[in-house]
């Protein structure tokens, strides 16, 4: 077992362990903290994949701006106490039941499922200049057009969240 | 010629729209003057025509307008005159215009004169347009007509609720007719694809089609039906006495004169396939008998004078029907015309009384008019005397031919129509020696106001009198006339049309008939004499009546409640069981029912759409799961 | 392929079906709202990994700018759906999913 | 062309009644339906002139899916343009002697009824005919639930939904023979062929869904329950016309796409229907007698008379469709005629309750003798249009089916019960306190009746114009069902 696979399985069960923690602790803020540390995990994946720009945005923006955002409204809604109660019982049984047989079904599936072995190598596709090479040529329209969602949401945000004006 | 048939009807017509038209702007001598003018030209118009009729047997058809086409189905309204039609028109005229002359003075102080007046003149048009239509369509304009004018002149005085339900149950009572003729012509169109009489009775048309006689015996049955509505026969009488709700003149015009014998003449017109079909001939006398018994039994304890009229109208129709029943078309028609005469008289005469007693029906309370109204009086006996069959009087000779040829045909016809006569006889004279003779049973005031009418009103009386009196002589039985050297002028008119009575009977027996009834008749005379005028019987009042048989006649057998119970009751029963039984609960209770099941599925379904997202969450799972296991 | 060997693409897609399946029941069991908001934002976690795990191995860069616009609009999507949030929690005052339950009939 | 313009006509006229406020409103919509009626009586002239096909209009409108906007007219179309382009001036001429909130609005409506009730008379096309018959339903729905009387939500609600229910299935039969036209076409004789190539059993079938739909619009028993409610809540113009000229639209639909499009089918079955609407004729004529508001009992008498005219139609022959047809013109008339003695009393009287009223004769004897002929009409008199109607009707059924038509006729009898009832009770008698102050008709109202009254008066004297109009027309489509 090479190291990466070392990595690759520390990572995992990382990612796994926190997201378990996300669900399952009462307080939210933990439940906060836990998804900042899956996230993490999956940025540790990204490098181990070989995508270093989408590892370092996927930081950036979840991490750094998300789960801030997250943070923030948590404090302002004032939930960070184990406030919440549990749900009824059969109904967690059943959430749990559909969430088992929901994996159950998706491996199932994936396992009959022909896969192709991984045949082309090519180190480059994760850096920045092979993305913004892409980015910066196919999808420039997208790109550009995402701009003007970011600007609908900033309104959007701005609009939903404040005080009424009048009155 | 023709310009003067399509005439006839038209002065009516034309008379009745400037009435109706010009209405309050005339005063009411002037809505009087032309009214009868208009009747009067009618008149003149129909002798004249009667007249060339006369010179010989040549049928007149004119064709006025196109009415109703569609496809091989072609009805124009055409008239037709023939010695038939003819006879008809002069009645109606000539009648109507006495009546519309007695009106002028009986009517003179009621508000609605020129209403009255309008009415009149519309009904002249259209039992004109029932006589003269020369095909059955065109009969039934007339037909519904007439019982469209006399349902508004029953119901003249429409203030009073009584005279309204009295005048819907003529309508309604002939509609149920109405309905029989109906058929009767949907099938006479559907079998011989015509409605036209030249067509239909042309000489051997009816032999040689392939009509079945079941199928004939139907079409004559269902125009018997609408006979019997109008000609108020055994079921479908009750209207007639019930008419009398109406003034005066219209019960003598239109439930006396002519409308009530549309049915007679109906009958007559159709007479080929009456002929062909004796089940329905049967059919007929025995309605017919049955009629005129119960028309005078009931008459006979009846004590308003014009109920009395009534039912012994009644009963006269129901003698003409076993005329035609027995196939002695010309003896019935000759019975309509004389009963015309007699019974439009009486029916005057008795409205004269009523104008002399203000309005008073009742004749317990009358008495000793003799000296009071003496025109009156005289041309009232003539009347009475003509219907009970005094020879040489107009009914004697009508009636004796009737009676002889069911003589010849069916010897218990013969008696019941005797016995039917000498009924009439003797109320009739109960009647007229209750009114006149005897003293006077009303009070002071009616006392005081007694008087004899006026001019305008007797004058129609006399001349009806006159007519009472001699118009039998037109229609003389051979057996008399051989001897007198008088011709059967009617029988010898009318025979084209209606053909020659094939019944012979020896003219020994015919004799003998003719003094028996005559004897009996004038022995029922003299016991109503010795009754009512020697003993002065007056009947008991209402309360006092006694003898079951007796009451059951005055309240005229019930037939009228049975018919409440039977017919009219359950009517209104189903009815009301159908709104609020069927249509209400049932019917729109399905359609509404359809609406609460889909909103009652609608409110269990929509508790599934709890708000909850977790929910909402958990069937997606399942959802997808169930997708997974269904495509994968 | 040296920071792959030894690692068949199984593996990253068994892991990222079970982070999937984690935030999915986080949905389903949770009934704070934010909470529930975050495992949305786990779920798309997931399936971005998956999408990076196959652009590495098939060498394909166009998954990742995928995966980068989506990670855009998430973004977005976590600003207005905050937003949208606490103007929740004013109004009705509780993110509870059990408590706002007026979407409904 | 002109047959375009019949549709446009009322459809601008719509809108420019929107846009001029309700001021003039009544003025105006006379003024623009008569232009109407007009243009109507001009197509008459060309048609009678033997230009057909100048009253043709026929260009693709979804050539994928063979829709067309395909409009003509033959004698039956005609009659029927003729009724509704009459009738819409005289309602609302008749509508005058009240002033109505938002009357521009209300106006603007019945034009656009008007348009979609000329354009389902005059569409030959399965789909145009179909976006016609449910678009007509939009206006009337406004009317009533605008300007009704009590219980309107409810009422529209029901007649609304349940039209809507019953044309779907004509929707249905009418997407089944496109399916099975040669080349995928909704144009009038692409589906008549394709309904006669089908079985006997599917003929039957389709003939049930269009019957249907129209039968609900008609209505006949069983499905007639929503509109006695219907009438009684509609405003007076609406009424007249939901009973003058929307129920024709159903009783022409079956002349004009049920009879030649299913012939087997009708020969087969049509006795069931035959047999349903004597039914209705009955039943509705008996509850009729028991009705105690004078609403409802125009409301079943209509039913009575539809249900002849809806046994006339199967019976198909001549006289039994030139009867309908003469009966559906008549009804028409005798129907808005009868809706405007009721307005008139209520009015004045604030109740159409019979029992209340009593001796109008007495006090207003012009109205008495107007109405008195507007009855008469509806039972039937001869010389009046009701009679023609009713007498080739029941000539013609007799011809196909004697039992039924002499069910049938028992109408006459009952018809004179209920109706004579009615006039008994409000206008004979003894005033009572209520009607001794029955004010004199308005000049205008006294006008409306006369016209009403004149023209039942000569349709029934001479009503060989309008037999000719449809004669021929009858004629080749009888023998295309041959």
């Amino acid at each position: 077992m090479s190291l990466t696979q070392y990595i690759f399985w520390f990572l995992s069960f990382l990612a796994l362990m926190s997201s378990l923690m996300v669900v399952f602790t009462k307080n939210a803020v933990y439940s906060v903290l836990s998804l900042i540390i899956t996230f993490f995990a999956i940025a540790g994946h990204y490098l181990l994949l070989n995508a270093q720009f989408l590892a370092a945005v996927h930081i950036i923006v979840y991490a750094g701006a998300i789960m801030v955002l997250f943070l923030y409204v948590i404090m302002m809604l004032n939930q960070n106490k184990d406030a919440e109660p549990n749900k009824h019982p059969y109904l967690m049984i059943i959430s749990v039941i559909a969430g088992g047989l929901l994996m159950l079904t998706l491996v199932g599936t994936i396992k009959g499922a022909e896969l192709p072995g991984s045949t082309i190598v090519d180190a480059q596709v994760g850096t920045i200049e092979k993305l913004g090479q892409v980015l910066f040529t196919d999808f420039l329209l997208p790109f550009e057009v995402s701009s003007i969602l970011f600007l609908a949401a900033m309104v959007g945000a701005v609009y939903l969240s404040k005080n009424k004006l009048q009155s | 010629m023709e310009q003067l048939v399509k005439l006839i009807p038209l002065f009516p017509l034309i008379s009745f729209a400037i009435i109706a038209l010009m209405n309050r702007r005339l005063s009411k001598p002037q809505a009087a003057v032309i009214a009868c003018i208009g009747v009067l030209l009618s008149f003149i118009d129909s002798a004249v025509v009667f007249q060339s009729q006369l010179q010989s047997f040549h049928p007149v058809e004119v064709k006025v307008f196109d009415w109703i086409i569609a496809g091989n189905f072609n009805a124009s309204f055409s008239f037709l005159v023939d010695p038939l039609s003819s006879i008809f028109l002069m009645v109606i005229t000539g009648v109507g215009f006495l009546i519309h002359l007695f009106s002028v003075g009986y009517m003179k102080d009621d508000d609605g004169m020129r209403r009255f007046f309008a009415y009149l003149n519309l009904f002249i048009f259209f039992m004109l347009v029932l006589v003269l239509g020369n095909n059955f369509l065109v009969m039934f304009i007339g037909w519904e007509g007439v019982g469209f004018c006399s349902f508004m002149l029953i119901g003249f005085w429409y203030k009073d609720n009584k005279n309204n339900d009295a005048a819907k149950k003529a309508f309604v009572m002939n509609r149920i007719g109405d309905l029989g003729f109906l058929i009767a012509m949907c099938l006479i169109f559907f079998n011989f694809g015509s409605l036209n009489y030249s067509t239909l009775f042309s000489p051997g048309f009816l032999a040689e089609s392939s009509v079945s006689t079941e199928t004939l015996t139907l079409i004559t049955f269902c125009l018997f039906v609408g006979a019997m509505g109008k000609s108020a026969q055994i079921p479908l009488y009750t209207w007639l006495p019930d008419a009398m709700a109406g003034p005066t003149p219209v019960s003598a015009l239109i439930h006396a004169a002519t409308m009530v014998t549309a049915g007679i003449y109906m009958v007559a017109r159709t007479n080929v396939m009456f002929s062909l079909t004796p089940d329905t001939m049967t059919l007929v006398s025995i309605i017919g008998i049955a009629t005129a018994l119960l028309g005078a039994v009931i008459g006979l304890f009846q004590n308003d004078i014009k109920k009395v009229l009534a039912y012994s109208t009644v009963s006269q129709l129901g003698l003409m029907f076993v005329a035609l029943g027995v196939g002695a078309y010309t003896a019935a028609v000759f019975h309509v015309v004389t009963h015309a005469f007699f019974k439009a008289l009486l029916f005057l005469g008795s409205g004269s009384v009523i104008h002399a007693m203000g309005g008073e029906q009742d004749i317990r309370v009358m008495g000793g008019l003799k000296k009071k109204l003496p025109i009156t009086y005289l041309t009232f006996l003539i009347g009475t005397l003509a219907i009970s069959g005094i020879p040489p009087l107009a009914g004697f000779f009508s009636k004796d031919q009737i009676l002889s040829e069911a003589f010849a045909h069916n010897k218990i016809l013969f008696a019941l129509g005797l016995l039917v006569s000498l009924m009439t006889a003797f109320y009739m004279f109960r009647l007229f020696f209750l009114t006149f003779h005897g003293s006077f049973r009303g009070t002071h005031d009616q006392e005081h106001h007694l008087h004899e009418s006026p001019m305008n009103m007797t004058l129609p009386l006399i001349v009806l009198a006159v007519c009472a009196a001699f118009a039998g002589f037109i229609g003389v039985p051979h057996v008399i006339g051989e001897g007198l050297g008088l011709h059967n002028l009617f029988e010898s008119y009318l025979s084209p049309v209606l053909g020659v009575s094939s019944s012979h009977i020896e003219a020994s027996v015919e004799w003998m008939l003719m003094g028996l009834t005559t004897v009996l008749i004038v022995m029922v005379i003299l016991y109503a004499r010795h009754l009512f005028v020697s003993k002065n019987y007056v009947p008991e009042s209402d309360s006092h009546m006694k003898g079951s048989f007796k009451k059951l006649a005055y309240g005229k057998f019930y037939v009228d409640e049975f018919y409440n119970k039977v017919f009219t009751q359950p009517l209104d029963k189903i009815s009301l069981f159908l709104e609020k039984g069927i249509d209400i609960p049932v019917i729109d209770g399905m359609v509404r029912g359809i609406g609460k099941l889909t909103q009652g599925l609608a409110s269990i379904a929509r508790k599934i759409q709890t708000g909850n997202t977790g929910y909402y969450a958990i069937a997606f799972v399942f959802a997808i799961l169930l997708l997974f296991i269904f495509f994968i | 392929m040296q920071n792959l060997h030894g690692i068949p693409i199984n593996y990253y897609v068994i892991l990222s079906t079970a982070l999937f399946c984690v935030g999915a029941l986080g949905v389903m069991l949770r009934r704070n709202a934010i909470i529930i908001f975050m495992c949305v934002e786990l779920m798309l976690n997931a399936v971005n990994l998956l999408l990076v795990a196959f652009s590495s191995y098939f060498g394909d860069s166009q998954a990742q700018v995928f995966v980068f616009f989506i990670m855009a609009v998430a973004a977005a999507e976590v600003a207005v759906g905050l937003a949208i949030l606490i103007m929740i929690f004013r109004n009705a005052g509780t993110s509870d999913t059990d408590v706002l339950t007026k979407l409904k009939w | 062309m002109l047959t375009l313009l019949l549709i446009l006509l009322p459809l601008i006229s719509g809108f420019i009644l929107l846009l001029t406020g309700s001021k003039n409103a009544r003025q105006i919509a006379l003024v623009l339906s008569l232009i109407e009626f007009g243009l109507a009586l001009f197509a008459l002239s060309t048609l009678k002139s033997g230009a057909v096909e100048s009253l043709n209009y026929n260009i693709p409108w979804i050539p994928n899916m063979g829709i067309s906007f395909h409009l003509g007219m033959d004698g039956i179309s005609m009659l029927m343009v003729l009724l509704s382009t009459m009738l819409m001036p005289l309602i609302v001429f008749a509508s005058f002697n009240k002033t109505y909130n938002n009357a521009h609005t209300l106006y603007a409506l019945m034009m656009l009824m008007q348009s979609a009730m000329v354009g389902s008379f005059v569409a030959m096309d399965g789909f145009l005919f179909y976006i016609f018959w449910e678009v007509s339903l939009i206006p009337i729905f406004f009317i009533i639930l605008m300007w009704g009387g009590e219980n309107r939500q409810k009422t529209t609600f029901k007649f609304f939904i349940y039209t809507l229910f019953g044309s779907l299935f004509m929707l249905v039969a009418l997407i089944y023979l496109y399916l099975h036209t040669a080349n995928h076409s909704f144009d009038i004789q692409a589906l008549y062929a394709a309904g006669r190539s089908l079985p006997l059993v599917e003929q039957g079938l389709i003939m049930g869904a269009f019957f249907l739909a129209f039968a609900i619009k008609m209505p006949v028993f069983p499905f007639h329950t929503w509109q006695p409610s219907t009438y009684v809540a509609a405003p007076t113009p609406g009424v007249m016309v939901l009973g003058g000229v929307m129920s024709k639209m159903a009783t022409y639909g079956l002349i004009r796409w049920v009879l030649p499009m299913v012939p087997d089918g009708v020969h087969e079955y049509g006795y069931l229907i035959i047999g349903l609407s004597v039914v209705s004729i009955i039943y509705a004529s008996c509850i009729a007698i028991i009705q105690k508001d004078f609403k409802y009992l125009i409301a079943y008498a209509s039913i009575a008379h539809i249900g002849l005219i809806s046994a006339g139609i199967f019976a198909m022959n001549m006289q039994s469709l030139q009867g309908s047809l003469m009966e559906m013109m008549s009804h028409g008339i005798n129907t808005v005629g009868l809706f405007f003695a009721y307005d008139i009393i209520y009015n004045r009287m604030h109740t159409s309750e019979m029992s209340k009223l009593g001796g109008i004769r007495g006090v207003e004897s012009r109205f008495a003798f107007l109405f008195f002929i507007i009855v008469l009409s509806n039972i039937a008199l001869p010389f009046t249009n009701g009679f023609i109607g009713e007498f080739l009707l029941l000539l013609g059924v007799f011809q196909t089916n004697m039992v039924a038509a002499s069910f049938a006729g028992l109408s006459i009898i009952l018809g004179a019960v209920y109706m004579l009832r009615a006039f008994q009770k409000m206008m004979l008698g003894e005033t009572n306190s209520l009607t001794l102050h029955f004010p004199k008709l308005e000049k205008q109202e006294l006008i409306t009746l006369c016209i009403i009254v004149i023209l039942i008066v000569v349709m029934g004297v001479y009503p060989k114009p309008i037999l000719e109009i449809t004669e021929s027309s009858i004629q080749t489509l009888l023998q295309g069902i041959q």
